[in-house]
């Protein structure tokens, strides 16, 4: 066991699995030489080679396309964006091909593939380093996507992600990078990809965050606890989503808020929501809601308090459903 | 080398075969054996035919739709004919000769173009891609497949097809640029079929030629008679040989016409003139591959009209098994979507089976 | 008046916009000269130029780049996207300026622009060709979505978005490009973006649909008159979302069914069923509910029934909801 | 002409002042009135300033972030000088030099890497856009700007600038291409700087020279010392006379150096030697433009310690004013979004209002 941050978390499972198997290779614009600009990759190409380590153009949609061919003929992929709003001239390699080889060539052509991203707000940053594209993946069949939260996590869910048949965009809560430590094993081991996580059983409510987000709601319910008995769902993998969780969960609790980063349409609350009226109906005692940022462009820093999901408004929210009777 | 001879900034087009099936190039003809320039021919013979027919029955409304190959078959033949069986094919739309050549069988080819992707499921061994339809994309999937090829150091290239209209899209230039970057083997050829759909190759770039384009990319870029079925072997040979060296990519420009509509739903006639068209028949590669061969007393009419006798069964065969074959099942449909099921689609298999179950029963 | 297609009618209000107005400039691939590979901008540039009317190059991002150039530099374009599954090349320029540019100048560059894009499945047609991707432009604040069922709208929705100081997705559901003709008026009107339809009056069940899938809707509820008095709702304008309309009907109905033809997961029934939940839990008498593609790729020709939501499906959900009782 | 006498596939760049302010090219040199040449170095040395002490602010927690512009003065001031006021500039986010010479006030700079929207709204009559962040996006928006220019017949042209790693990414390719078909008075300066980042130039682009890349799109591509202001004039110049003719784009190499970092958040030690700095600092912009300037009694060391001192006071003084100015409101945040507020939006401003107004009365 070591204590890791997040970030250290990925770059140790990263490592592990590039010694592990000699396929993996790990690339983006300026991966390889410095390791990323967050230095999530470093040290790698000085232990494998330029070859297995490399910074790339600046080329989203070569980064892309390239690791769909890479992971045809044989290797393991594992690409870097910058930022995630970085991601979309490459958006097209994800949509068109990558979420659609294996249904395209019925089952001969599966991509095992990893697309890392760092993402999120709250890091003062400039424009487009800000936002929270969930739904972009998630809305597209045949993509995978993970949001680790949690040092340990992360590195479960990374090599689960190195080890998948299927591409898994992994987006990385970059603003909790080194927002602590956590005692993380040396030895590999995943975490499931497609399972949700109890961070906390309760019966009152549920609420279920992810990413950073998970952080804040934990900072928010804690002052909470003698009032309001919450269940705490991590959502770990956005799509394929566990919903049955989410949805045993509420039967129970007959409540639900979602806590998400994003703008407020459209986002990944949105469909929990929906399935949880679709399943779960009877049970809700409440209206299931969501916190959220607004319907609007990231501002930029001076201004980015106003769109934040802060620890002050989840507790709002919590409170306000809690209060809620018909 | 011919990369170096024929510069393309001068406008200087590399050709073998003149129209006439002459050899005009000694100097770069290659040496090929009989039974590979017999294969070749066949191909190109084999996909004239099952263009002309594809076309046909789309008309009858029993093909979804087609895109015709008519007039480029040399551009496409020449380069596969000059790779190994081991190396990979990336496809874009319109290279029914090239995916042929290198193993899809027509079967699976009509099969696509019917409308069911077990049209995209190649043989084990047959490294070709399925048909890339976004224009531009496929040539970062052969940047990719050529990086691994040379990163496990396998004897491999990767050859991609791209239109004139295909090389404005920033994806075709970061491909190209990825890819001479890192000196993987790639070859890419541009078939310049004078026309991207309605839109004629002057309006789509400025630049003279497009093989100039490859001076982008610090790579060789070589102008081609597309039509020259061996001067595109020849071309392409001589990439391949640069590409394992660690050379890096060429990009090859094939110029030559799309005879046919852009696609079953085009009508060519709305944006070209029939004497073009005319013009350009008479540049056909076939014909002129055919006076080759038969210079070499390697063919004769005879052998030609016993050819066009099998190949009309053949495709008209092969096309009744297409139409004879079930359509894609509730399984097919739902299940490759990803390599396990995910509950929640798993879910809206079984709601949308019992659906089906019970409007059945009604 | 004149009886017009869909199709015609957007040709009919692309023309009598460039005549009234010499900044309007119409281009995307194969659109100048052949007029489009539907025809929809067929005769224009005869008639007004090859300024005004062009073809471009096979460029996506360019063809929506410099749109919003020629947006802040004194002209209305009005670009197309081949078919809507090509416009990921372009989808940068969207979301990160698009979208955004207005913010981001804090009033100073508004972006009048639309963005024309036939979409949709039931044509018959090769990959990328089918899809429904409503929610790619919905989810990103500052664009505006419209996508019109009829001739009348058509013409009405397509003059409005040219005089919409916003950009733009005009969305154009092919399949019912030339499905019937209806009488449109020849002189210059609009049609209000961001306001439903109610086009049918009811006080049984809310049934919200567009495009397409409301000429589906119809044929589906016509043979249930008698039994469920239905308040179908056209929404016309899927962004921003006229969730008013909705709401109002759903306190009245208690019942609401949203037919989409997109996938599932994250399609903008989620978003609408997260609103109802919002406004009008109280009122809501069975589970909001959806009938909608499946969450996979839309099948080539030969497979595709099985995604398609049909008169049938509709039928089926909207009896299955009829019969909902807790 | 020049971007006819210098040829970027062998090399040639084009120069008219030495590192040490000697005109070595008399043929070329621009005969520019004193008041601009003292415009151009008076903005120079205000953007040298003015980027020392960002950097510094930023150090000190009262800058948000900075992309510095040290070195490349001279690539940045030159072209906007040889422009007309009406004329466009679509810039990257390295481009403070070039945006202050045509109009952005040093205020409205601060205040946008201050982290506020309003530092991007420029006064009526400027013709720049704002920052641009996603490499390569900015030159698509310079040809429709350019575009527009021409089929309105206006006296203008459009001048957008990129890095050499941006030229590697597929929106440059189409927007160039796009621009070159339909002879859009564009002007693009790539400001090769040797890095993106950290990624050296050489493993950008296996191309020569990026001014190379030119060739690609049909029209003039020109390598230019990037760090000779008099010769980014000159080149500019005559692009502009041949995008006004009607003539098309020119591409414009400017071989410079980033003496800074990239952003203040990037450590350059990582990946470059103090040597390779303490080389290009011989080559620095100021320095020769300076001893033109003497040499042409423009400009004195006395005239130089009175400007120092003068920018210190306006450097220092607007940030002050930056420091001191409001904070962007909720109206700010919420009602640019559209040009008028949709239903929804406005639900969410109020219940934001609301859930404000109720956590102040706690
Ligand atoms: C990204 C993208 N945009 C648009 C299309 C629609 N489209 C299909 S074929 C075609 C023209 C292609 O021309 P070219 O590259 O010259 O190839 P050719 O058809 O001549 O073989 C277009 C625009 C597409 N398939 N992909
Ligand atoms: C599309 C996109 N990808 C990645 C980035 C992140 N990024 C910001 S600056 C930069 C390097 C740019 O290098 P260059 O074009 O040479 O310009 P320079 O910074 O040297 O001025 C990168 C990769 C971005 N802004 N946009
Ligand atoms: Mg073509
Ligand atoms: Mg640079």
């Amino acid at each position: 066991m070591a204590e890791m941050t997040l970030l250290q978390a990925i770059n140790n499972a990263l490592d592990q699995q590039m010694e592990k198997d000699p396929t993996v290779v790990v690339f983006g614009e300026d991966a390889g030489f410095e390791g990323g600009v967050f230095r999530v990759t470093a040290g790698l190409q000085k232990k494998y080679g330029e070859g297995r380590v490399f910074d790339t153009p600046i080329a989203e949609a070569a980064i892309i396309g390239a690791s769909i061919g890479m992971a045809i003929n044989g290797l393991k992929p594992v690409a870097e964006i910058q930022f995630s709003g970085f991601v979309f001239p490459g958006y097209n390699q994800l949509v068109t091909h990558a979420a659609r080889m294996r249904n395209r060539s019925r089952g001969k052509y599966g991509l095992g593939m990893v697309v890392r991203m760092p993402y999120g707000g709250g890091v003062r940053a400039l424009e487009h380093h800000s936002e929270s594209l969930e739904t972009l993946f998630a809305h597209i069949p045949g993509l995978k996507l993970v949001i680790p939260s949690t040092p340990y996590d992360a590195k479960g869910l990374m090599t689960a992600a190195i080890k998948d048949p299927d591409p898994v965009i992994f987006m990385e809560p970059k603003r909790i990078y080194r927002a602590g430590k956590q005692e993380v094993p040396e030895h590999e081991y995943t975490v499931e990809i497609g399972k949700a996580k109890i961070v906390k059983p309760g019966k009152d409510m549920t609420v279920v965050a992810w990413g950073a987000m998970l952080r804040e709601t934990q900072k928010a319910i804690k002052p909470l606890e003698g009032d309001i008995d919450i269940e705490l769902i991590d959502l770990r993998t956005i799509a394929p989503m566990d919903s049955e969780t989410i949805i045993e969960s509420v039967k129970k609790t007959g409540r639900l808020l979602v806590v998400q980063e994003s703008v407020k349409t459209l986002g990944i609350a949105s469909e929990i929501i929906s399935r949880v009226n679709e399943e779960a109906f009877i049970y809700l005692e409440a209206p299931p809601s969501r916190v959220s940022g607004h319907d609007i462009t990231v501002p930029l820093p001076k201004g980015e308090h106003h769109h934040t999901v802060d620890e002050k408004r989840i507790v709002h929210a919590v409170k306000t459903l809690a209060q809620y009777a018909v | 080398m011919i990369s170096k001879q024929y510069n393309p900034l001068k406008n200087e087009m590399f050709q073998i075969l003149d129209k006439d099936g002459k050899v005009v190039n000694k100097e770069f003809e290659p040496t090929i054996d009989g039974e590979t320039l017999l294969k070749m021919y066949k191909t190109m013979a084999l996909v004239r035919y099952a263009d002309i027919k594809a076309l046909q029955y789309q008309r009858q409304g029993r093909m979804l739709t087609f895109a015709p190959v008519q007039g480029q078959e040399a551009a496409q033949i020449g380069p596969m004919a000059a790779l190994k069986k081991q190396d990979w094919l990336s496809p874009a739309f319109r290279e029914l000769a090239a995916m042929l050549y290198h193993g899809v069988t027509l079967e699976q080819a009509y099969l696509y173009w019917y409308g069911n992707e077990l049209g995209s499921k190649f043989d084990d061994g047959v490294n070709v891609l399925p048909v890339n339809v976004p224009i531009g994309s496929q040539i970062g999937h052969a940047a990719g497949l050529a990086y691994a090829a040379k990163l496990q150091k396998k004897d491999q290239v990767a050859i991609t097809y791209i239109g004139d209209g295909g090389t404005s899209h920033g994806e075709f230039h970061e491909a190209m640029n990825f890819a001479a970057v890192y000196d993987a083997p790639m070859i890419a050829i541009v078939q310049n079929n004078q026309y991207a759909i309605s839109t004629p190759r002057a309006k789509q770039t400025r630049s003279e030629t497009i093989a100039q384009k490859a001076i982008a990319y610090g790579i060789p870029g070589i102008l081609v008679d597309g039509n020259d079925v061996l001067a595109m072997y020849a071309v392409v040979k001589e990439a391949r040989e640069r590409a394992i060296k660690g050379e890096g990519p060429t990009l090859i420009e094939a110029f030559t016409y799309r005879l046919g509509p852009h696609t079953t739903s085009d009508d060519p006639t709305i944006y070209r003139k029939d004497e073009e068209v005319e013009a350009w028949k008479l540049k056909d590669p076939l014909i002129r591959f055919k006076a080759y061969l038969i210079n070499k007393k390697l063919w004769s009419e005879k052998k030609e009209t016993a050819l066009q006798a099998v190949l009309k069964k053949t495709v008209n065969d092969t096309f009744k098994t297409v139409e004879a074959s079930t359509p894609p099942t509730l399984d097919d449909v739902f299940d490759y979507t990803y390599a396990t099921l995910p509950n929640e689609l798993k879910k809206q298999k079984q709601a949308y089976q019992a659906y089906l179950k019970e409007s059945e029963a009604k």
